[in-house]
């Protein structure tokens, strides 16, 4: 149960909040301009987080995944196709 | 040849379609609010030429390789290039739009703090692109 | 039929032969002599980076020269003659068939390349691999810019009958008890990307023709001088050229689906997947042209299409990413130089892809567009995919190539020092664009943090160069006093595996 | 085993050598032809700039000496939109009215758009097409042209006798009949320009040199502003001949030619131009032009290449 409230935290974070104040953020008297930095940069570091989330388990999976199947690895067994030496 | 059971791969690509959804609405909805322009926008016609900015406000000052603004007034860039093709670039306020001869591009911004910033080309056009800058001077609104 | 080996073969025979794997080593020599001289430039655009201000390279015409040669050398002349290298000598075997289906037009395709590379190169065009107009029509000086375009040109047809001689031998000329779901899956991505190319190069042919007539003055196609619009040409080049850059990063996919299974000592988790990703890609690379032209004033709805066509491109690379893992994973693998840039190839991938999804997202393409976050992520695909999957495959081909083993140490050494230097250089740039400096500039005012990030780069990109000159040393002694190898298991992974000369893969 | 064993070729080391031998002297040679002629690769600029400056010799704006006339106009379309033109319909009467005016006449154009497509508006020294607009009359442009109900002004002094047309600069509105006349007859009354003076066989030798400042922004003669001897003013007699020696002294590519008025830097006078824009002094590179200096009155020497004039290559040129 814990984790579901966790990843609905991060979702909230990531998306919802930014969306609902742009809404009201977008102002068109004057001195009430919309800045297109904080809009752009806002989005860059939203999306940078996802990338780079989504890129530590990709990458940390090879990593883990060449240590771990490597041959020289002591726990290292050689595959069913090995046996008739043909994959 | 499957004969084993594919069930991780389709997870994987259900949240790889998610995730570029998410990305395609954030983009949309932010570049919706960005291309809305003020309707209270000053215009400054911008001229790129071969290797230098010129500026000409609505009340006919023309200004050439610097472009002073005041602080709080929203401002709409019609930028356009008399040669080559050029690309408008202030990069602190993210403005970009290309200049491209016979045809007149948009594109808006209204700063809110004084200060000095960099304007540089950021299309290739030639002999000293790398040196085509200029300068913005944002000042304080002396009239209001 | 058993061909008789004379001992060694004349060198006309080998330059005038049409078989296929004669063909194959041709374009093999002349891709990785390109790849020298166009890393060669490379290192002179990042020497004179190094400090602003002008130091090695004389005025910025040269430097402007200097970048244009370096991007059209490294892309026709370097990418698609080593895919076609490596296509040559090994589809045929793969399909069991004698020879390519065309074999003369082969050799033709082979031999249109150093003609356009001498144009290319004797020319030294100034206007970008990009050739913007009005800039290539009214501003490009000499007879450079006008043999830019016709190397291009002769460039496009060789690879429009490479593509129809590769269709033609996977479809047609297979081993008739060979189903199409069966063909492995590298024949497969020359399939699909010549597919791709089959389609795309024809409008670039057109857009070249009618820059050359506005050249000339007779036509106005792009001069807004005389009434034509520089966007058509953007629509017209693009349309080519995104595509075709999936045409060059399929084929370094297909070598890793070679590799990686292999070293693996395991079957690739799911053909049909692959397949399936080649096909969608090929289709899909067709929607997401303009998203090289946001910054040209184009309608807000205009962008939203191209971008949801660029992000409709990513779940078929990703689905190739997870190919790889999920075949090694449970393997027992063997870190033979191959399998270590196959790998480094994945990771540096899955980054570029990463850094792409940025570039489609309309609103950051303000802050990114043609700076030198562009330049990284590009190289991320050109140098980490590409060119690790391609010299992957080449350190893979070569005791098959030439009966001898290359020096297994220096084979690392290379890879570690080109993995470190690419990511110095390109992650590097990624920052330096976001910091705003704009692109193909030969000079940038002294700011501290470019200087940093500039030096960071021309430092990695040092790196990558020693590198390379130690990949050559080894190449050229390895493939003449190298210890003979046994073709039938030459980095004895202990099996008699599915080798492409054996052409049966008994595993279907 | 698969029925046809085919046997394969292997390389060996002499014939690897042999390849390398080829590919190196093949890229030796090339190498020699290149460096060998540097320069020549990048020389001459493409066919068409010639020919664009030749064509687009846009008029020298003369000073509006003559009167002035306005001359309101509307873009308006036919029903089917088949036929347009200005004011009224062919066959009424006020279809497209024809100007009568002299050469320094200053029209005024207030132009409205009237119709229900997209106008804009120009005036064309050209008998046919689009191109050839003179800057200083164009209101908006084929690509942000005027929407219905929008209007604009703009002027036109003709500067030499002759047929003018005013049209709609949207492709294919001209063909469509939106085109009117403007026939400018010569000078009537204002002071009569002074004939130039016989040569008086005075000589006179100027030199200058181009030069640039560090970041290429300000440009000028001989010294940067604000230095000593910066924009010299040359004063000579009318009729005198005059040697102008003009050497590149910057980085960028430049030209000289004496005009009368340094907004119009094509139009240059008595041929003084050394080198012109489509085909530059390069850097280092000097060129001389000996002319006589014409009628009296302050004309400028500037560099010819566009936007240099704008940016301080400009110096005065007094004739007395």
């Amino acid at each position: 149960m814990k984790s579901i409230i966790s990843l609905f935290l991060v979702l909230a974070i990531l998306v919802i909040i930014p969306t609902v104040d742009y809404v009201f953020a977008a102002g068109d008297e004057p001195g009430q301009y919309l800045d297109r930095r904080v809009v752009v940069w806002n989005l860059f570091y939203r999306m940078m987080t996802v990338a780079f989330t989504v890129g530590a388990v990709v990458s940390g999976t090879i990593i883990w995944l060449c240590w771990r199947f490597r041959e020289s690895h002591p726990k290292a067994t050689p595959t069913p196709y090995e046996k008739e030496g043909v994959w | 040849m499957g004969h084993h059971s594919n069930w991780p791969e389709w997870i994987y690509v259900a949240v790889v379609i998610a995730l570029m959804v998410w990305v395609g609405a954030e983009a949309w909805n932010a570049e919706r609010l960005i291309e809305h322009v003020p309707a209270d926008a000053e215009i400054i016609k911008v001229t790129g030429q071969q290797w230098f900015w010129s500026f000409e406000h609505e009340d006919g000052t023309k200004e050439i390789g610097e472009l002073h603004v005041k602080v709080g007034h929203a401002y709409k860039f019609e930028v356009t290039s008399k040669d080559v093709n050029h690309s408008f670039n202030i990069h602190d306020y993210v403005v970009l739009m290309d200049a491209i001869p016979g045809r007149i591009n948009t594109v808006w911004f209204a700063p809110m703090e004084v200060g000095e910033h960099d304007i540089q080309c950021r299309e290739y056009c030639g002999l000293i692109h790398y040196n085509m800058r200029g300068k913005l001077y944002i000042e304080e609104d002396t009239l209001s | 039929m058993v061909l008789e080996l004379q001992k060694p073969r004349p060198i006309w025979q080998i330059m005038f032969s049409t078989h296929h794997t004669d063909v194959g080593l041709l374009y093999l020599i002349t891709s990785l002599a390109f790849l020298f001289m166009g890393g060669a430039l490379a290192l002179a655009i990042r020497a004179e980076l190094f400090f602003p201000g002008s130091q090695i390279i004389a005025d910025s015409m040269t430097f402007n020269r200097i970048f244009t040669v370096h991007g059209t050398t490294l892309i026709f002349l370097f990418i698609i003659p080593f895919a076609s290298a490596v296509g040559n000598y090994f589809v045929p075997i793969m399909v069991r068939y004698k020879d390519m289906a065309y074999p003369k037009l082969n050799a033709i395709a082979f031999w249109m390349i150093p003609p356009a590379g001498a144009l290319i190169w004797l020319g030294f065009a100034d206007f970008t691999w990009y050739a913007t107009p009005p800039y290539s029509i009214i501003s490009a000086p000499g007879p450079a810019a006008d043999m830019w375009i016709f190397g291009l040109k002769i460039l496009g047809i060789s690879s429009v009958l490479g593509a129809i001689n590769f269709i033609v031998t996977i479809l047609k000329c297979k081993h008739p008890d060979m189903s199409l779901g069966q063909v492995p899956l590298l024949a497969w991505s020359f399939l699909a990307s010549s597919l791709i190319i089959l389609v795309a190069i024809p409008t670039f042919a057109a857009a070249l023709l009618m820059l050359l007539t506005d050249r000339l003055g007779v036509s106005g196609f792009f001069n807004p001088a005389m009434g034509g619009d520089p966007i058509a040409y953007a629509h017209l080049f693009w349309f080519t050229f995104h595509p075709e850059v999936y045409v060059l990063v399929i084929p370094a996919i297909g070598m890793m689906y070679e590799i990686i299974p292999r070293f693996s000592r395991k079957p690739i988790y799911s053909h049909s997947s692959g397949v399936f990703a080649f096909v969608l890609l090929s289709v899909v690379s067709f929607s997401s042209w303009a998203h090289h032209m946001y910054a040209t004033g184009m309608s807000f709805t205009e962008k939203t299409v191209f971008m949801i066509g660029t992000l409709a491109a990513v779940p078929a690379s990703a689905m190739h990413v997870f190919n790889f893992i999920a075949t090694m994973w449970n393997g027992r693998i063997r870190f033979a130089t191959p399998m270590m840039w196959a790998v480094g190839g994945i990771a540096l991938f899955f980054s570029a892809g990463a850094g792409g999804v940025v570039n489609a997202a309309m609103p950051l393409d303000f802050q990114t567009h043609d700076s030198y976050w562009v330049v990284g992520h590009f190289h991320l695909f050109v140098m980490g995919t590409i060119a690790f999957g391609s010299i992957g495959y080449l350190y893979y081909m070569f005791p098959y190539v030439t009966g001898r083993m290359y020096n297994e140490k220096m084979g690392k050494v290379h890879f570690v020092m080109s993995f470190i230097g690419t990511i110095l250089v390109f992650f590097t740039q990624h920052v330096l664009g976001l910091y705003g400096m704009p692109r193909r500039v030969f000079d940038y005012p002294p700011i501290p943090e470019w200087i940093a990030m500039n030096q960071i780069a021309s430092v990695g990109a040092m790196i990558i160069g020693t590198s390379m000159v130690i990949f050559l040393i080894n190449m050229i002694y390895s493939s003449a006093k190298g210890k003979i190898a046994d073709t039938d298991d030459p980095f004895d992974l202990g099996g008699k595996y599915y080798y492409p000369f054996e052409s049966k893969n008994p595993h279907h | 085993m698969s029925e046809h064993k085919q046997e394969f070729y292997r390389t060996t080391p002499a014939r690897t050598g042999k390849m390398m031998a080829i590919m190196l002297c093949v890229c030796l040679v090339g190498g020699v032809i290149f460096f060998s002629m540097w320069d020549f690769w990048t020389s001459n600029p493409a066919p068409v700039v010639a020919q664009m400056a030749g064509a687009k010799k846009i008029e020298s704006a003369a000073v509006a000496t003559g009167k002035t006339i306005t001359q309101n106009l509307k873009f308006i379309e036919s029903p089917d939109f088949r036929t347009l033109s200005f004011n009224a319909l062919p066959g009424e009467d006020g279809h497209n009215p024809t100007i009568n005016a002299s050469v320094g006449d200053k029209i005024m154009f207030n132009v409205e758009n009237a119709g229900k497509s997209f106008h804009a508006f120009g005036v064309t020294s050209d008998a046919e097409g689009f191109a050839g607009v003179i800057p200083s009359s164009a209101i908006h442009s084929a690509s942000n042209p005027l929407k219905p109900g929008m209007s604009g002004s703009s002027e036109f002094i003709p500067s030499k006798e002759g047929t003018y047309y005013y049209i709609c600069t949207v492709p294919g509105h001209r063909e469509q009949g939106m085109v009117g006349e403007i026939i400018v007859g010569p000078a009537q009354a204002g002071e009569a320009p002074k004939a130039a003076a016989a040569p008086t066989g005075v000589h006179h030798d100027f030199s200058v040199n181009f030069i640039e400042s560090a970041d290429f922004r300000t440009l000028s003669f001989n010294a940067l502003p604000g230095e000593e001897g910066h924009n010299p003013d040359f004063t000579v007699k009318s009729g005198d001949e005059i040697t102008f020696t003009a050497k590149n002294a910057g980085k960028s590519f430049h030209a000289f030619g004496i005009v009368s008025d340094p907004e119009n830097f094509s139009s240059v006078l008595w041929n003084s131009a050394i080198a012109a824009a489509s085909n530059p002094l390069k850097p280092g590179q000097d060129g001389s032009v000996t002319f006589t200096a014409g009628a009296p009155g302050t004309y400028y020497y500037i560099c010819t290449v566009p936007g240099h004039a704008l940016q301080g290559m400009k110096g005065s040129f007094i004739v007395e």
